[in-house]
C-alpha cells in the first residue's frame, strides 16, 4: 500500500500539474496543501513500503494503457459488427492479492480493460467477480489476468 | 515543423477520440443488457474523451495546460471503474438481471449459497 | 494545409461525430429500459460531454475547457455514484411495492 | 456503501477533489472558476466521503460542524469588505498588497479573502445538506 | 441567434410552469429547476448572445479584446444559479418532510394548514 | 381671547382625559365618593364654559387651537358660538350630575373606576366633537364617542346582550362615521376649507357645487346612524344594556344628538336646498312616529324612555330640516329641553331599578311615599316632557307647532306627524315619570327607601332646569337659545317664547296632544297589545335585520373566502401563471409592443444539436413515466444548457452549471433513497389541458417578449467598463469572477448568505421533527 | 472611479446590512451555545436599529446618502442609496424586529434556538434592511431572496405538520414570485443595459418608443403585488402566515409584505412614473380588491391568526390605493400607511401569542374571559384594534385619511368606498374578537390569573408596550410622520436629488 508521504507527494506533483507551474514554491505549497487535504480525507490510508517500486508502478501504467487502447478497440469492433455475436457472463476471480488497494486497483484495471468489468468483491475478499462479454474461456481469461496485471501490482505493490 | 506535426497529429487523436466516442454510445444502443452496455461506456466512452483531451494537451503548446489535460485523463480513469463497478453492483443486487443468452452468473451462486449458510441473518448487514 | 487548418478540419468532423454520439446517447436515456441503463446512459453523455468540451477547447483556443472538464469527470461520477446508492438502498424504482421500502430500511439501518 | 473497491477509492478521490478545489478557488480571479465552484468541487468531494464511510466519518474528519465552517466563511466574507472602514474606503472595496515573506512575493487581496470566504460558506451548506440527506444522526 | 434562444427559452418557461402546474411535488419541483435554468438563459440572452469567446483577458493583453461575450449577465446568473440552486435543495427538502408529516405527494391532499372542513366563524356575540 | 384663556381652553377639553387616567386610582382610594372628585372636572368645565355665555350672547365667538398637522393643514381648534357653546355647557353640565350619579348607581362595583374612566372619555370625546372648528378634529373626536360608547354599552360584558348591543352601536356608527369622513372630506375638495368658520361662508359655492347632493348623501349618514333615525335606529335602544348612568348620559345630552348637532351645525351651508329640507323630514317624521309607537309597546322603563329619544331625535331632525327660522328655534328650544327631561327621567328610571330591583312598567306602582325625591324629579320631568306649561317643554311644544302651522301643506302633514307622536311621547313620559309612584303598590319584592344624595342630586336638578329655565326664560332665550338658533340658522334669530299659553292654533294642537296623551295613558294596556300585535303581525324589524346581516356577511365573507382562498396550491399556481400569462400578452397586444418576425439563426450544426438535446431533454422530462427516469432527464436538460453556456462564451457559467446540474440530481437521488411516492401523473385530460394552455401562453410571452428585448439596441456601457478595468484595477484577469468578487460583490455577499441559510434552513427541517404516532412513513427517516 | 475617501459616518448606509449578516455568521458559528443567542440578537437588532436611526436622522437631514461598494463609479459598482424612504422603512423594521425577538425569548426554545431561529431572524434583517437601502436593483433582488430564504427557515422551524404545509405554498408561491422579478429585471437590463435604480430611472425616458417597457412594467408590478400579497395572488399568505411561531408570524407580517410595497413604490413611481400613470385603473381595481378581500377574510375567520393575515392583506390594498392614485399625497398615504402596518401587525401578531397564553387558543370559538384574565392586555388590544381599523387614536387613522382625502382630490369614489368600508368590515372583524375574546367570559367564570404564569409573560408586555407607544404616537401626533412621508414621497415623484446624489457630476437631471 502506498505510503502517506508517497501519496503527498504525488498530490504535490499533481498540484504543480494543474496550476502548471513547477516552480519551487508552488511545488512547496502543493505539499502543504496536500498534506492538509490528505488529513482530511484519509482515516483509512495506513502504512506502507519503499519507494523503489516506482518503477515497476511504471511498467504497470505502461501496461495498462496498451490494455485500454487494446480494449477501446475490441468494444468498438464488437459493436460495429453487424451480428454482435458474443457469450457475456459473469465469472468468479479468485484472488490472489488480499490488501484492500491492491484489490482496488485490481478490480480498476480489469474494468478499464478488454472485455471484463468488475463487479464485485467477495465478503472475504477472496473472489473478485468479473462480467465478460465472452465468457467461452473463463480460464484463460483468469490466466490472462493472473499474468497480467495481478503480477504487476504485486511486483509494484506487494509486501 | 514540430507544431505542424503536433497539430497532425491532434487532428488525428481528435478524430480517434470522436469516433470512439460514437462507438461507444453506438455500443450504448445495440448491446443486450446492462452489463453489456457498460463495457462500451466504461472502455469506449473513457477512451473516447481522454484522447480528445490528449489532442488538447499536444495542440496547447502551453506545459501548463498540457500537464491539466493530463492530470485531467488522470482523474477520469481513476473514477470511471469505480462508478462503473458500484452501478452493476448496485444493479445486479438490486436484481436486474443478466442478458438471458448470458453463459453464467457465478455471483449470483455465490450470493444464493451465502444466504443458504446464514439463514438467519438475510440480507440484513449494517450499511455504515 | 496548416496545421491548424487540418485541426479545424477535424475539429468540425469531431462536432459531428460527437454531435451523433450525443443524440444516441440521449436516446438510450429515453428508452432505459431500467433505471441504471439510464444512469449508464447519463454517465456515458457525461463523457461524451467532456469530449465535446475538449473538442471546443481546441476550436476557439480556450485553454481552460480542460478544468471544466475534470471537473465534470469528478462530479459526473459523484451522480453515478449517488444514483447508484439508490439502486443499492432502494432496489429499483417500482418504489409502491411494499417490499421495497422494507428492504431499504433494512439496508439503511 | 459497503464496497472495498469504493471504499479504498474514496480517500484518494476526495483527496484529489479537495485538491482540485483549492486550485479552482484560488486561479478563479484570472481563470474560470473561483471560490463558488471551488466550493461546489470541495462539497462534492466530502458528499463521495460520506456516502463511501457514512457521516459520522466526514463529521469527524471537518471536526467542525459544517454549518459553522459555513458561518465562518460568511464572517469572513464580511471582514473581507469591512478592512476598508480602516483604509477609509467604501465597502468591499478591494485591496491589495504583495508582501514578501522570506523571499517569498505573496499576493494578498481582500477580493482574494473574500473568495474564501465564498468557498467556505459553499462547502459547509452543501456538505451539510448532503450529509443531512445521507444520514441521520444528531448533531 | 438571439431568436433561437428566445424560442429556447419561451420552451423551458413552457415546460417548467407546465410541470409546476402539476400537482405532483417532484414533477412541481423539476418544474423549479427547468424554470430555473429558464431564468438563467433569459438573462443570458438579454444580455445578447456572442460565440465562443469568453470574457477572460488572455495572458498577453490587457484588456479583453472586441467581440467578446457579455460578462455581466454571467456574473448576475452565476449569482442567480446559487441562489436558484440553494431554493431548490430547500424545496426539494421540504417536499421530502411534507411527504413524511402530511402523507400525500399531491398538492390537492395538503390540506393541513388550510383543512378542507373549517367551520364557519362563531356566529354569536 | 387671550393665550390663557385659549391653554384653558384646551385644558378644559384635556380635563376628561386626565380625569379618566386617574379614575382607576381615585376610585382604589375613595371607593364610590371618587365621584365627588372626580365631578370637579365637568364642574369646572361647565364654569369655563358659562364664562364665554357673555361673549357669545352678545353675537360674538371663541376660537382658538394650534396646528397640529401642518403638513395635511390639520388644526386642533375650537369654535365655540351658540350651538357649540350649548351643547357644551349640556355636555359638561349634565355630565357633572351624570358622574355623581354613577358615583351612588355602581358603588361597590368592582369596576367602578373603569366606568368612571369610560365616562369620562366619553365626555372628553363629546367635548372635543361640539367645540372642533376643524373637519378633522370633528371626525377624531366622532369617532371617539363611538369607541367609548361601545365600551359603556358592553361595561355588562358578561351578558351576551350587552355585548350585542355595544357591537351593533359600534358597527352603525361606525359605518356612520366612515360616511362622515367621506362626507366631509368632499366638502374640504369642494370648498377647499377644512374649518367650519370658515365653511360658513362658503355655503353657496358649496350648494351649488356638482357633488353637493354626494356631500349631502354623505354627511347625513353619519349624522342620521348617530342620531339613530329609522331605519337604523334600532342600536339606540338596545343601547340600554348599559348601565343607567350611561344610557341617561348618551341619551340625553349627549351622544345620540351629535348628529343633531352636525345637521345644525352645517344647516347654513347645506342646509336651505330642495333635498335637505325633503330629506330631513321625512327621515324625522318617520323616526318619530316609528319611534313612539315603538316606544309605547314597550314595557321595560329604559327601554321606552329609549325610543321616545329615537323619536325626539327624529323630531328634532324633522325640525331642522324643516327650512324655517321658527323651526330652527323650535328644534333649539325642544333640543335644551329634552337634555333636562330626558336625562332627569333616565337617572328615575335607573333610581326606580336600582331601590325596587324592578324596570316592567306593569310591576311598578305606588312607591312615591317612599321615594318623594324622586317622585317629583320624576313627575316634573314628566310635565316638561309632556309639555305642560311652566316647563321648558311646553316652550318647545309651542314652537314647534307655531313653526310646523306656519308652513304649507307639507307642513300640515308635518303637524299631523307631531301631534301624534308628541302624544304618545306624553303617554310615555307619565308612565316612567308618574306610574311607578302612585296608585297601587306594585309587584316589588324589596324594601323600597330612597335613594343617596348621590342618586337623587342629578334628576332633581334637571328636572328643576326644567322649570326654572322655563320660569327664567327670558334669561335663557337670551343667554342660551337665541345665541344658538341664530347659530343653526346662520343669521341672527331671536327666540321669544314663553311659558306663558297664548290662545291659537299651537295652543289648540298642544290641547290636542294632552288630550291624545292622557286617552293614551289610560288605555296603555291596550294600546300595547295593539302595537305588539301589529309588530307581531309584521314580524321583521331592522333589529332582528342587523343580526340577518351580520350573519350574512359572515356567511358571504366564509363563501367568498373559500373561493378565493381555497387551500389548493395547484390552484394557486394555477391562477398565478394565468395571471403572469396576461400580465405579459395583453400590454405586449394593447401597446404594440410585440417582436418582429426574426430570421432564422445562423447556428452550426453542432449548436443545433445541443439546442435539439435541451429539448429532447424538456420532452423526456414530461414524459417520463416515473420520477427517476424524469430526474435522469433533468440531467440531459442541465448538461445542454451547460454546453450552450460553453459554446457561447461563459465558461463560468458552464462551470458552475454542470456543479449545479450534476448536484441537483445527487440531491434529488438522495431524497428519492428516503421517499416512496407514486410515480405516475394521475390528472384528467381537461385539466392537462388546461395546464398546457397556460404554461403555453406564458412560455410563448416570455419568448416573445425576449425576443422584442433583444431587437432593441443594447447600451453596454457598464459591461465595456467592466472589460476595461478588470485587470488594470481589479488585479484580474476573467472578469466574471472580478464582478463577482469585486465590482458587484455585494451581490454576492447576499448570495452566500442565501447558500448558508439554505443550508441552516435544510438542516433544520431534517433534524427538528415532532415525534408523531401516526406517521405515514415510519421508515421514512431511514 | 477609484478610492475617493470616505468617512466612517458614510458606512451608516451599509451598517444595518453588516451588522445583519455579521450576527448572523456569528450566530451560526456558535449556535450550540443556545443561552445566548436570544441575548446576542437583540443587541445586534439593537445595533441595527440605531444604526438606521442615525441613517434616517442623516438622510432627513442632508438628503439621500450614497455609497458605491468598491469604490466604484456609480452606475459600475453597487451603490446603497438611502433616501427617506428606504431609511425610514429601514428604521421602523429594525426596531419592530428588536422588540419581536425581545417577545421570542419566551417562545424560542432550546431547540429552535439551535436550529438557527437567530441566524435566520438576524440575516431576514440583513435582507430586509439590503432591500430598503440599496440602489441597485439586481442587488434587491439578492436581499429579496436573502430575506426569502430567511423567511423560509424560520417558517419551519419547529416542523409541525401544519407549519411544513403552510411553507410549502408559501415557499413554491414566493420562489415564482421572486423569480419573477428577477426576470422582470433581466427584460429591463436587456433594455436599458444597466441596474442601478437612479441610471435605470434616467435612461427608462430616453428609450425609443418601441421598447417593450409597459409589458416590463407590467411584469414588475404583478412580481411586487405577489410579494406584498395582493390580489389575485396574495394566496400564500393566507396559507401560511398563522403557521410559524408568533414571533415569525409577527415579523412576517409586520415587514416582509412591506418590502413588496416598498419595491412597487420605487419601481413604478421612481423608476416607470409613466407607465404607473397607465396602469394606474388596474392598480386601483387590484387595490380595491385587494382591500375588501383581505377585509371579508378577516371575517370570515375562527382563527385570530389567520384572521391577522387577512388583515395585512386588506392593508396592502390600503397602500396599492396610494400607488394607484400616484399623487404626493396618495403616496405618503401609502408610505404612512406602510410605517402604521409595520407596527400594527407585528404588534397584533404579538398580541394573538399573548392572547394565546392567557386563552389557551386561537380560536374564537373558544377564546374568551381574557378582559378578566388581563386588563392590561385588554387595553394594548383595544389600542391595536384600533390602530388595525383605522380610528382614532390609533395608528391606522391618519394614513386611512390621507388616502382617502387623496382619492377623494383625484376623484377616484371607488377607491374612497372600498377605503371605507374595508376599514367598516374590519371594525366589524375586531369588534368581534373583542367581543369574544375579551368580553365574553370563559365556561369557568372568574378563573383567577396564576401570578406565578404570569410574570415570565414580562418580555411579551414589554415589547407589546413598546411597540403600541409608536403606534399612539402615530395617532395623536402624526405631524412628524406625515411630514417624513410627505418628503419620502416627494422623493420618489421627484428623484433628482436621489439621482444627484448618485451622480454628483452629472446634476442629477438626466
Ligand atoms: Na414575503
Ligand atoms: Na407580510
Amino acid at each position: 500500500m502506498m505510503a502517506r508521504y508517497q501519496y503527498n507527494i504525488l498530490l504535490a506533483l499533481a498540484w504543480a500539474a494543474l496550476t502548471g507551474s513547477f516552480t519551487l514554491t508552488n511545488f512547496a505549497f502543493g505539499l502543504l496543501l496536500s498534506i492538509g487535504v490528505l488529513y482530511l480525507a484519509t482515516e483509512q490510508t495506513n502504512a506502507l513500503s519503499n519507494i523503489v517500486r516506482l518503477g515497476r508502478m511504471v511498467g504497470l501504467a505502461v501496461l495498462f494503457v496498451h490494455e485500454l487502447v487494446l480494449s477501446g478497440w475490441r468494444v468498438a469492433r464488437l459493436v460495429l459488427s453487424p451480428k454482435m455475436t458474443m457469450a457475456p457472463g459473469i465469472f468468479a476471480y479468485p484472488l490472489k492479492v488480499d490488501r484492500d488497494f491492491e484489490i482496488t486497483l485490481l478490480a480498476n484495471l480489469i474494468t478499464l480493460t478488454p472485455g471484463t468489468l468488475s463487479v464485485d468483491v467477495s465478503e472475504d475478499r477472496r473472489m473478485l467477480f468479473v462480467h465478460a462479454i465472452d465468457c467461452s474461456d473463463v480460464e484463460g481469461a483468469i490466466r490472462d489476468i493472473e499474468e497480467g496485471f495481478e503480477r504487476k501490482i504485486i511486483r509494484a505493490f506487494g509486501r | 515543423m514540430i507544431d505542424l506535426i503536433l497539430n497532425y497529429i491532434a487532428g488525428i487523436l481528435i478524430l480517434v477520440g470522436a469516433l470512439f466516442t460514437l462507438t461507444a454510445s453506438i455500443g450504448l444502443l445495440r448491446l443486450p443488457d446492462l452489463y453489456t452496455r457498460m463495457h462500451a461506456a466504461s472502455k469506449a466512452g473513457t477512451l473516447g474523451s481522454c484522447v480528445v483531451l490528449l489532442a488538447l494537451a499536444l495542440q496547447s503548446n502551453d506545459a501548463a495546460i498540457a500537464l491539466r489535460a493530463l492530470a485531467g485523463i488522470l482523474f477520469f480513469l481513476l473514477t470511471v471503474p469505480i462508478s462503473s463497478h458500484l452501478l452493476a453492483k448496485a444493479a445486479h443486487g438490486a436484481g436486474y438481471n443478466l442478458w438471458e443468452h448470458s453463459k453464467r452468473d457465478d455471483l449470483t451462486i455465490a450470493e444464493e449459497k451465502a444466504r443458504r449458510a446464514k439463514p438467519a441473518a438475510g440480507t440484513k448487514t449494517p450499511d455504515n | 494545409m496548416t496545421g491548424e487548418a487540418f485541426v479545424q478540419g477535424c475539429v468540425v468532423v469531431a462536432f459531428v461525430l460527437l454531435s451523433a454520439s450525443f443524440l444516441l446517447t440521449v436516446l438510450r436515456v429515453l428508452r432505459g429500459p431500467t433505471l441504471p441503463d439510464r444512469v449508464l446512459a447519463l454517465d456515458m453523455l457525461v463523457s461524451v460531454a467532456i469530449g465535446f468540451i475538449a473538442v471546443t477547447g481546441i476550436a476557439t483556443r480556450a485553454a481552460f475547457n480542460v478544468d471544466i472538464a475534470i471537473a465534470l469527470g469528478l462530479v459526473g461520477f459523484l451522480a453515478t455514484v449517488a444514483f447508484a446508492r439508490f439502486v443499492m438502498i432502494r432496489g429499483d424504482n417500482r418504489e409502491d411495492e411494499p417490499d421495497a421500502g422494507q428492504k431499504r430500511a433494512e439496508v439503511e439501518q | 456503501m459497503r464496497t472495498l473497491i469504493f471504499r479504498t477509492a474514496a480517500p484518494y478521490l476526495t483527496a484529489l477533489m479537495l485538491l482540485f478545489s483549492i486550485f479552482v478557488l484560488l486561479r478563479g480571479h484570472n481563470e474560470p472558476g473561483g471560490g463558488f465552484i471551488g466550493g461546489l468541487i470541495a462539497a462534492s468531494a466530502f458528499a463521495i466521503h460520506g456516502i463511501a464511510f457514512g457521516v459520522r466519518q466526514v463529521r469527524k474528519t471537518l471536526h467542525f460542524h459544517p454549518m459553522a465552517i459555513s458561518g465562518f466563511g460568511l464572517f469572513l466574507a464580511v471582514l473581507a469588505g469591512l478592512v476598508s472602514v480602516i483604509a477609509g474606503v467604501p465597502f468591499l472595496t478591494g485591496l491589495w498588497t504583495s508582501p514578501t515573506i522570506g523571499g517569498l512575493t505573496v499576493d494578498l487581496s481582500t477580493p482574494m479573502l473574500f473568495d474564501i470566504g465564498v468557498y467556505l460558506v459553499v462547502v459547509g451548506s452543501i456538505t451539510s445538506i448532503a450529509l443531512a440527506l445521507e444520514g441521520r444522526e444528531d448533531d | 441567434m438571439e431568436a433561437a434562444f428566445s424560442v429556447l427559452v419561451g420552451l423551458f418557461f413552457a415546460v417548467g410552469i407546465y410541470l409546476i402546474l402539476s400537482k405532483h411535488i417532484i414533477r412541481i419541483l423539476l418544474g423549479i429547476a427547468i424554470f430555473g435554468n429558464a431564468v438563467n438563459l433569459l438573462i443570458f440572452t438579454s444580455g445578447r448572445i456572442v460565440r465562443s469567446t469568453a470574457p477572460i483577458v488572455p495572458q498577453h493583453l490587457d484588456v479583453l479584446p472586441a467581440g467578446a461575450a457579455n460578462p455581466l449577465p454571467q456574473a448576475l446568473i452565476l449569482t442567480a444559479i446559487v441562489i436558484s440552486f440553494s431554493f431548490f435543495a430547500f424545496i426539494l427538502v421540504l417536499a421530502f418532510r411534507a411527504y413524511q408529516e402530511i402523507g400525500v405527494d399531491d398538492t390537492t391532499g395538503m390540506r393541513v394548514a388550510e383543512p378542507r372542513g373549517e367551520p364557519l366563524p362563531p356566529m354569536g356575540y | 381671547m387671550g393665550t390663557g384663556a385659549q391653554s384653558l381652553t384646551f385644558l378644559a377639553l384635556l380635563l376628561p382625559f386626565l380625569g379618566a387616567a386617574v379614575a382607576p386610582a381615585l376610585t382604589r382610594v375613595f371607593k364610590h365618593n371618587a365621584a365627588w372628585l372626580l365631578a370637579l372636572l365637568p364642574l369646572w368645565m361647565f364654569i369655563h364654559f358659562a364664562g364665554f355665555l357673555g361673549t357669545v350672547s352678545a353675537g360674538g365667538t371663541i376660537a382658538g387651537g394650534f396646528d397640529w398637522i401642518p403638513s395635511f393643514g390639520v388644526r386642533f381648534s375650537w369654535f365655540l358660538d351658540g350651538l357649540s357653546l350649548t351643547f357644551a355647557l349640556l355636555i359638561s353640565g349634565i355630565g357633572t350630575l351624570i358622574v355623581l350619579y354613577s358615583g351612588g348607581y355602581m358603588k361597590g362595583h368592582p369596576q367602578q373606576g373603569r366606568f368612571f374612566s369610560f365616562i369620562l372619555m366619553f365626555m372628553g370625546a363629546m367635548q372635543g366633537l361640539v367645540v372642533s372648528d376643524s373637519f378633522m378634529m370633528l371626525f377624531v373626536f366622532w369617532e371617539l364617542t363611538s369607541i367609548t360608547s361601545f365600551l359603556l354599552i358592553g361595561f355588562d360584558h358578561d351578558r351576551e346582550a350587552a355585548r350585542r348591543a355595544a357591537l351593533q352601536a359600534l358597527i352603525v356608527t361606525g359605518m356612520g362615521g366612515l360616511s362622515l369622513l367621506a362626507g366631509l372630506l368632499v366638502i374640504w375638495n369642494i370648498t377647499g376649507v377644512q374649518q367650519l368658520s370658515d365653511l360658513l361662508g362658503t355655503g353657496d359655492a358649496l350648494r351649488e357645487a356638482p357633488f353637493y347632493l354626494l356631500a349631502l348623501v354623505l354627511v347625513l349618514g353619519g349624522a342620521f346612524t348617530k342620531s339613530a333615525q329609522f331605519p337604523l335606529h334600532f342600536w339606540l335602544p338596545n343601547a340600554m344594556q348599559a348601565p343607567t348612568p350611561v344610557s341617561a348620559y348618551l341619551h340625553s345630552a349627549t351622544m345620540v344628538k351629535a348628529g343633531v348637532y352636525l345637521l345644525m351645525r352645517l344647516n347654513p351651508v347645506l342646509g336651505g336646498t330642495a333635498a335637505w329640507e325633503t330629506i330631513l323630514p321625512v327621515f324625522g317624521g318617520v323616526t318619530l312616529l316609528v319611534g313612539t309607537v315603538v316606544g309605547i309597546r314597550q314595557t321595560e322603563l329604559k327601554q321606552m324612555l329609549a325610543y321616545t329619544t329615537v323619536a325626539s331625535l327624529g323630531l328634532l331632525v324633522m325640525l331642522t330640516g324643516f327650512g324655517s327660522d321658527r323651526a330652527i328655534e323650535a328644534a333649539v328650544l325642544y333640543l335644551v329641553a329634552h337634555s333636562m327631561f330626558k336625562g332627569a327621567l333616565f337617572m328615575v328610571a335607573g333610581l326606580i331599578d336600582h331601590e325596587t330591583g324592578v324596570r316592567d312598567i306593569r310591576r311598578l306602582g305606588g312607591v312615591g311615599r317612599e321615594m318623594p325625591v324622586s317622585f317629583a324629579a320624576g313627575t316634573m320631568a314628566a310635565l316638561s316632557m309632556g309639555g305642560l306649561p311652566l316647563f321648558f317643554g311646553f316652550l318647545a311644544k309651542e314652537e314647534i307647532y307655531a313653526a310646523l302651522t306656519a308652513g304649507s301643506t307639507w307642513g300640515l302633514l308635518l303637524t299631523a306627524v307631531a301631534v301624534t307622536g308628541n302624544a304618545l311621547m306624553f303617554a310615555i313620559a307619565f308612565m316612567v315619570g308618574l306610574k311607578p309612584f302612585i296608585g297601587a303598590r306594585g309587584d316589588i319584592q324589596k324594601k323600597v327607601h330612597e335613594g343617596p344624595a348621590l342618586l337623587w342630586i342629578g334628576p332633581l336638578t334637571l328636572a328643576l332646569a326644567g322649570l326654572v329655565s322655563a320660569l327664567a326664560s327670558e334669561a335663557a332665550h337670551h343667554l342660551v337659545s337665541s345665541p344658538m338658533a341664530s347659530a343653526v340658522a346662520g343669521s341672527v334669530l331671536e327666540v321669544h317664547a314663553s311659558t306663558v299659553p297664548h290662545i291659537g292654533l299651537p295652543l289648540m294642537l298642544s290641547l290636542v296632544t294632552i288630550a291624545l296623551g292622557v286617552a293614551a295613558y289610560l288605555l296603555q294596556d291596550r294600546l300595547r297589545d295593539a302595537v305588539a300585535g301589529a309588530l307581531k303581525a309584521i314580524g321583521w324589524g331592522p333589529d332582528r335585520g342587523f343580526d340577518q346581516a351580520i350573519r350574512g356577511l359572515l356567511r358571504f365573507s366564509f363563501v367568498i373566502t373559500k373561493i378565493v382562498q381555497n387551500g389548493r396550491l395547484d390552484i394557486y399556481l394555477t391562477v398565478t401563471f394565468a395571471t403572469v400569462a396576461l400580465v405579459l400578452l395583453v400590454p405586449m397586444f394593447l401597446y404594440g409592443e410585440l417582436p418582429e418576425m426574426p430570421s432564422l439563426p445562423g447556428l452550426l450544426p453542432h449548436e443545433w444539436t445541443i439546442f435539439a438535446i435541451a429539448v429532447i431533454g424538456l420532452g423526456a422530462v414530461v414524459y417520463a413515466k416515473d420520477r427517476l427516469t424524469a430526474i435522469v432527464s433533468l440531467g440531459i436538460q442541465g448538461l445542454a444548457v451547460a454546453l450552450l453556456f460553453m459554446l457561447f462564451g461563459a465558461p463560468d457559467l458552464s462551470f458552475t452549471q454542470f456543479m449545479i446540474e450534476t448536484l441537483s440530481v445527487v440531491i434529488l437521488a438522495l431524497v428519492m433513497t428516503r421517499l416512496r411516492l407514486s410515480p405516475s401523473d394521475h390528472r384528467p385530460a381537461g385539466e392537462k389541458a388546461v395546464d398546457v394552455i397556460i404554461s403555453g401562453a406564458c412560455g410563448l410571452a416570455f419568448g416573445l417578449l425576449l425576443l422584442k428585448v433583444t431587437e432593441m439596441p443594447f447600451d453596454a456601457t457598464l459591461s465595456r467598463f467592466f472589460e476595461a478595468h478588470s485587470l488594470a484595477i481589479a488585479h484580474g484577469r476573467n472578469i466574471v469572477n472580478v464582478i463577482i468578487v469585486d465590482f458587484r460583490g455585494l451581490d454576492t455577499l447576499g448570495e452566500i448568505a442565501v447558500v448558508m441559510i439554505a443550508g441552516l434552513a435544510i438542516l433544520a427541517l431534517i433534524r427538528v421533527t415532532t415525534p408523531r404516532k401516526d406517521r405515514p412513513e415510519a421508515a421514512g427517516e431511514g | 472611479m477609484i478610492l475617493e475617501q470616505v468617512a466612517a459616518s458614510d458606512f451608516l448606509v451599509v451598517a444595518p446590512v453588516v451588522i445583519g449578516i455579521a450576527c448572523g455568521a456569528l450566530l451560526l458559528m456558535f449556535r450550540h451555545h443556545v443561552r445566548w443567542q436570544a441575548a446576542f440578537s437583540v443587541f445586534g437588532l439593537a445595533a441595527m436599529t440605531a444604526a438606521d436611526a442615525a441613517l434616517f436622522a442623516r438622510v432627513a437631514a442632508e438628503g439621500p446618502l450614497v455609497m458605491t461598494m468598491g469604490s466604484w463609479l456609480p452606475p459600475f459598482g453597487i451603490s446603497f442609496t438611502a433616501d427617506l424612504l428606504g431609511a425610514g422603512f429601514a428604521l421602523v423594521a429594525s426596531f419592530v424586529a428588536m422588540l419581536c425577538t425581545v417577545y421570542s425569548v419566551r417562545e424560542i426554545g432550546a431547540t429552535g434556538r439551535r436550529y438557527g431561529f437567530y441566524p435566520f431572524l438576524m440575516l431576514m434583517m440583513a435582507g430586509v434592511n439590503g432591500a430598503f437601502l440599496t440602489g441597485d436593483i439586481f442587488n434587491l433582488y439578492v436581499w429579496f431572496e436573502v430575506f426569502l430564504i430567511a423567511s423560509f427557515g424560520l417558517m419551519i422551524l419547529g416542523s409541525e405538520r401544519e407549519q411544513i404545509d403552510g411553507a410549502t405554498k408559501y415557499a413554491i408561491l414566493n420562489l415564482l414570485g421572486t423569480a419573477l422579478f428577477l426576470i422582470a429585471t433581466a427584460y429591463l437590463y436587456g433594455v436599458v443595459g444597466t441596474l442601478n435604480m437612479a441610471d435605470i430611472a434616467r435612461k427608462v425616458d430616453l428609450l425609443p418608443a418601441t421598447a417593450p417597457v409597459m409589458t416590463i412594467s407590467a411584469l414588475f408590478l404583478f412580481a411586487f403585488g405577489m410579494k406584498s400579497a395582493a390580489f389575485p395572488v396574495y394566496f400564500w399568505l393566507p396559507a401560511s402566515y398563522h403557521t410559524p411561531r408568533i414571533v415569525t408570524g409577527a415579523l412576517f407580517g409586520g415587514l416582509l409584505t412591506k418590502i413588496g410595497v416598498y419595491s412597487l413604490l420605487r419601481t413604478m413611481v421612481m423608476l416607470f412614473p409613466e407607465q404607473r400613470l397607465e396602469l394606474s385603473g388596474v392598480i386601483s381595481w387590484v387595490a380595491v380588491a385587494t382591500m375588501i378581500l383581505g377585509a371579508l377574510g378577516a371575517l370570515a375567520q375562527s382563527d385570530i391568526r389567520r384572521m391577522m393575515g387577512f388583515l395585512v392583506i386588506s392593508g396592502v390594498g390600503l397602500m396599492l390605493a396610494g400607488l394607484a392614485l400616484g399623487d404626493a399625497t396618495g403616496l405618503s398615504g401609502a408610505i404612512l400607511y406602510a410605517v402604521h402596518s409595520m407596527l400594527a401587525m407585528s404588534a397584533l401578531y404579538l398580541l394573538c401569542g399573548t392572547m394565546n397564553e392567557y386563552g389557551g387558543s386561537f380560536s374564537l370559538n373558544s377564546l374568551a374571559g381574557l378582559y378578566r384574565a388581563s386588563p392590561l392586555l385588554t387595553a394594548i388590544a383595544l389600542v391595536l384594534f384600533l390602530a388595525a381599523a383605522g380610528l382614532p387614536p390609533g395608528s391606522g387613522l391618519w394614513p386611512k385619511v390621507v388616502l382617502a382625502k387623496a382619492a377623494i382630490d383625484l376623484g377616484n369614489g371607488w377607491l374612497v368606498g372600498a377605503i371605507l368600508v374595508s376599514g367598516l368590515l374590519t371594525t366589524i372583524a375586531l369588534g368581534r374578537v373583542f367581543a369574544l375574546a375579551f368580553w365574553r367570559n370563559s365556561a369557568e367564570p372568574g378563573e383567577p390569573v396564576d401570578e406565578a404564569e404570569r410574570t415570565p409573560v414580562v418580555p411579551a408586555f414589554g415589547s407589546l408596550i413598546m411597540l403600541t407607544i409608536p403606534i399612539l404616537l402615530l395617532g395623536l401626533f402624526p405631524e412628524p410622520f406625515i411630514r417624513m412621508a410627505d418628503a419620502a414621497a416627494a422623493g420618489l415623484l421627484d428623484p433628482s436629488a436621489y439621482l444627484r446624489a448618485v451622480f454628483p457630476a452629472a446634476g442629477g437631471g438626466g
